[in-house]
């Protein structure tokens, strides 16, 4: 399964997508549109481009705080996500969840998820579905290098294993949990090597290489849609920004945050398809044109959105 | 009908369902071959292969995983040994579980059922002898079951698992073996329904679980001395049954809640405030609470025999609304 | 007395310990160089070198090692970011924390603080603006501390850490930024003594954290419309000062308890519960609670507003005892 | 430090002990004599002593709900602990723990718990609580094999790591979480190997061997005494009863249990001391005989102990 020019088109597509999503998310929180807390995942763009083109829409994610990166390369549709973020009726969570809490279950989008680490069981059990009907689909669990000293991360890693299910865990290391950098919080380099006390595989890779991602996944993915059991994969990338819009992350080597930004995996891809003949800068410039009217038509339909009816506070809390 | 065991109508309930419905599962520790700590679970591993699931000790991975498989369409049953080790998994029900629904604008839905067990009078001492409800009480977007009789246990079980949202399914250590009359086949005792164990004009004693029969036991003794209690016994504190107990009270006008759990907090106070605010009119005395005190549950059986609301104390609360 | 916002009484409450006392230190996950999520301990990590520790994302551990260091001697206040997050490590507080000294026959003391924030009104939605003050109270073994001014917010964290028990001291997000008068150095608080933040004869509003606030602003309308209120701010759920609240009923004869958190289960039904049994023939009128709803917290402002309790809605209730 | 003829026979007094004391309460359960559960530590007598042969009286330990032996083997009092066992007013706890909860704070003993895993992170703060006097103290911890599956197992390890605290993990892997049988509940054969998750040293010892347990704990004290962190030891072992008493443990494989049996630890010991000159059969019948008189007069002690007053449920509830 080489990749084709068309995928990796679609990946590119999907990364500006995502980027120029959050960045118009920065600018709306700046502005004071949006309320709460915003996680953006500007610089980590490969990580949940290359893992979720393994996917199909009966294929299951968990996602994160630091989610909307993950449900654009699912699937999910930026109106409705802009929509939700600014608390509208039309948005996918009739403003109820807000950035925290998007989901599209159809999609087999779990959820964005408040909670550090407490998708890991959630994706486990998803899994447990995949492989209790029999139909070949796997669920992947997204969260960070912080999430990773959880025992949530213990426990569904272990089950996962013990059960041999359909799972695959997706590390996306920036390096960081808030302010607190990984030599900090972990005493191990990669955290790919906790895989090893679950009896499973794990890998480490360049994070902001889109190929390199979706190449690693993909064997994960196979294996899990196998039969093999669970993988863990460890993306090395890096958070640009602060950890929420706010945080002007003013603990972060500035040496570093350069020699990461130098990484940029968008045009890192564009290079690729250039080189390789696949696209012009022409036809990217294009691309991004296209995203940005897209992004912008999301925001429309957000502003012009109307408010949910207060009383609508009170349902949604039983199925009947 | 058919006698048997409450650990027996569990297990009947149980089977029923997974009969019924392919997409239900168990999980949990030692459910399998070991049967359950409590023997509740004895033999469906082998009637239901592939389907009764031991796990490691792993209950943050038990309830987050019967989430999971829930949200992406299943049913999981899935056991948490002894509600005391609820407090484990507590942001998996409290955070995930009973939100997900309302946080994803009503577009998932969690048909789950945690099934523990409760209680004290076996020398388990402090951290296996908890009554938690009023916790889970205190979850919106889930709902709370304890039942106190072997048929209560199986139609209870049965709506537990056929209902769209996380259920917490209480068991009782001092019920296990009592025996009573169960409906046999499909049989489904509905959430939110208190039921009347014993009627009476005077008092009305509102209880749940392993008290009720505590209650029972009392309201013979009083009914000796003239005095007419009745029994409501709430099975679900949510949905709670507002109703009944109003209607109860405005019969009686008269109230003694009664409950294992420590005082404090306790779900009584919840059935208290209720009547006080909707039902003021209609008391004539104060409300009364007979619970366990604000302690620890101790371990000897001297000790723990203190601590436990009984029989003699509810029929002294009682009287001293007379 | 010196002006500062409660954050900064926080703050100067944990100095003028730290100063007092080397036992005690502060752990937590970005309590150190980030300052803390909100700020409060900003600065704390260089004026005590080795005594703020930066965690990992490790609730169980957090709490957990408290535990382990406060049986050993120390004095942890022990940050957990949000008081949502205590469903991760509710094992650590309610069946270690809480329970060690009863367990070990009274030979073990567990001087800790498990510092934490509640509340919503930032947008924060169901995971990040709950209350829980309510399971806390259910814990035997612990106390739990709301201070809703600047003075209480010093005075109250240093009786916690002064405390020989495991406190809970729960900040709120609102208040953070409120400004008052701070007594200088030294300055305790006594655990469990209730405030009358403002004296009234016609009706007894019992409430604690946020809420006083609001329930100051409703009582300032109400005067102007003749009716005297009397706000309780109970700053200490568990003790409870019940003689505080039945003096006060005994005036007023009316009970209003307000609270941010959801209402059943919520610790109102606890103090409903306490005033029905203790002071009944106190009472004239049905006891009334002002809550949110049973929900999750919402994230659109236009549905957060509607779930917190207002002062429009404390008005109204107030108004129906009359 | 070599190990002294003194040391070893003070081994075998402690080994007997607690098989003493653990068949005295095996018995009396039978008998209906103690309420509640009894977990026992027959055949798993040589981790306990060997690791607290390490340790003085300013150490801390945690220890499980299978806790007879360590308490033991850290100087506990077997005349406190039967009338803990027996819930009575002179019991260790006054009658308020019974077995899964007695304690012994002057000796450093952070108590038995109830809930598995629990005393993983308490061993690290009594660690952290080491550290902060710098008096070189240490904490041990002992917990099982199913206990390693625990989310407070890997934040435990984790946070000790990064802190560097002086702390050893013992897992006392006696192959069974109740009927649970490790390769059915993880998917590694060591559980040492856990360690390198952490970036802490691990090893596995034959842990029905007193003498291989000492140097492995002595190895991992002198480590954290020293400032170097903690360790991760695994003492393989064999629980010879059920669960607790009560629990006929059917689901052990006959065969293995054999096999088990035949690696008792004390008779180990024994023969080793009559081998080396250092004792004779009687020297330690002996031995055998003080210390059933010791526990017999426990078991007097306990049973002409007074219960508790009722009235005393309330007391202990807080410090003032
Ligand atoms: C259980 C829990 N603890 C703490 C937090 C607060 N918090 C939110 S995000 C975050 C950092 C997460 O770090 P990481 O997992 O590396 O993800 P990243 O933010 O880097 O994407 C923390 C501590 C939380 N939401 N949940
Ligand atoms: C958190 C928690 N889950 C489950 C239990 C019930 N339980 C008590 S002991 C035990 C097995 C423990 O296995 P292991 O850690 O290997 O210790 P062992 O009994 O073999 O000494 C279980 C599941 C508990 N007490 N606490
Ligand atoms: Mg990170
Ligand atoms: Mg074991």
């Amino acid at each position: 399964m080489a990749l084709t020019p068309k995928d990796l088109l679609a990946f590119y597509r999907t990364m500006v997508t995502i980027r120029t999503f959050e960045t118009k998310a920065a600018e709306l929180f700046a502005a004071g549109k949006l309320p709460g807390f915003v996680h953006l995942y500007i610089g980590e763009e490969a990580a949940a481009t290359g893992v979720c083109a393994n996917l199909t829409d009966a294929d299951y994610i968990t996602s994160t705080h630091r989610g909307h990166g993950h449900l654009i390369a699912k699937g999910g549709r930026v109106d409705l996500m802009m929509a939700e973020l600014y608390g509208k009726a039309t948005g996918y969570c009739k403003g109820k969840g807000g950035s925290m809490h998007i989901a599209d279950v159809d999609l087999g989008i779990l959820g964005a998820n408040g909670i550090v680490g407490a998708g890991q069981p959630i994706a486990v059990g998803a899994a447990f579905a995949c492989k209790y009907r029999g139909n070949g689909t796997v669920a992947v669990c997204f969260f960070g290098d912080g999430a990773a000293n959880r025992g949530t991360f213990h426990e569904a890693l272990n089950l996962a294993s013990i059960w041999k299910l359909p799972v695959v865990f997706i590390c996306e290391n920036n390096m960081y949990g808030i302010s607190n950098c990984q030599r900090d919080h972990m005493n191990i380099v990669d955290i790919a090597d906790r895989a090893a006390a679950y009896g499973i595989p794990g890998a480490t890779v360049d994070g902001n290489d889109v190929v390199a991602v979706y190449e690693a996944a993909a064997e994960a993915v196979r294996r899990a849609r196998g039969g093999d059991g669970p993988s863990l994969i460890e993306c090395k990338t890096w958070r640009w920004r602060g950890h929420f819009e706010g945080d002007p992350g003013a603990y972060k080597n500035p040496d570093e945050q350069k020699a990461w930004l130098a990484k940029d995996p968008i045009p890192r891809l564009a290079q690729k398809l250039i080189d390789l003949g696949h696209a012009t800068a022409a036809d990217l410039a294009a691309i991004d044109d296209e995203v940005k009217a897209q992004v912008a038509a999301a925001v429309d339909f957000a502003e012009q959105s109307p408010d949910p009816d207060p009383a609508d506070v009170l349902t949604d809390v039983y199925a009947s | 009908m058919k006698k048997m065991t409450y650990a027996e109508a569990i297990r009947d309930g149980l089977r029923v369902e997974m009969q019924r419905d392919p997409s239900v599962y168990l999980c949990g520790e030692d459910v399998g071959k070991f049967g359950g700590c409590f023997g509740v679970t004895a033999g469906l591993v082998d009637e239901f292969p592939g389907r009764v699931l031991d796990t490691p000790i792993t209950e943050t991975a038990i309830i987050g995983s019967a989430v999971g498989a829930a949200a992406a369409g299943l049913r999981p049953v899935a056991e948490i040994m002894f509600v005391d080790f609820t407090g484990v998994c507590m942001d998996e029900l409290f955070n995930q579980a009973s939100k997900m629904r309302y946080m994803f604008g009503g577009k998932a839905k969690v048909p789950m059922v945690l099934r523990t067990i409760c209680g004290g009078g076996l020398g388990a001492a402090a951290q296996h002898s908890q009554c938690m409800e009023a916790w889970f009480a205190h979850i919106p977007g889930i709902k709370t079951v304890l039942p106190a009789t072997p048929a209560d246990a199986k139609g209870l079980m049965a709506a537990a698992i056929r209902d769209d949202n996380p259920v917490v399914y209480i068991e009782h250590k001092q019920l296990l073996g009592l025996s009573g009359d169960v409906p046999a086949g499909e049989y489904l005792v509905p959430l939110g329904q208190a039921d009347i164990k014993r009627a009476g004009g005077d008092v009305t004693i509102v209880t749940w679980s392993w008290m009720v029969h505590r209650a029972l036991a009392a309201a013979e003794a009083l009914a000796r001395e003239g005095i007419a209690a009745e029994i409501i016994d709430l099975r679900s504190v949510v949905p709670l049954d507002k109703e009944t107990i109003l209607k109860s009270v405005a019969k009686t006008n008269k109230l003694v809640i009664v409950h294992e759990a420590v005082k404090t907090g306790g779900f009584g106070g919840e059935v208290a405030a209720v009547v006080a605010e909707e039902g003021f009119d209609l008391l004539d005395t104060p409300i009364k609470r007979v619970t366990a005190p604000d302690t620890p549950v101790p371990f000897s059986a001297v000790l723990e025999k203190a601590y436990l609301p009984s029989e003699g104390k509810i029929i002294q609360a009682v009287k001293e609304l007379f």
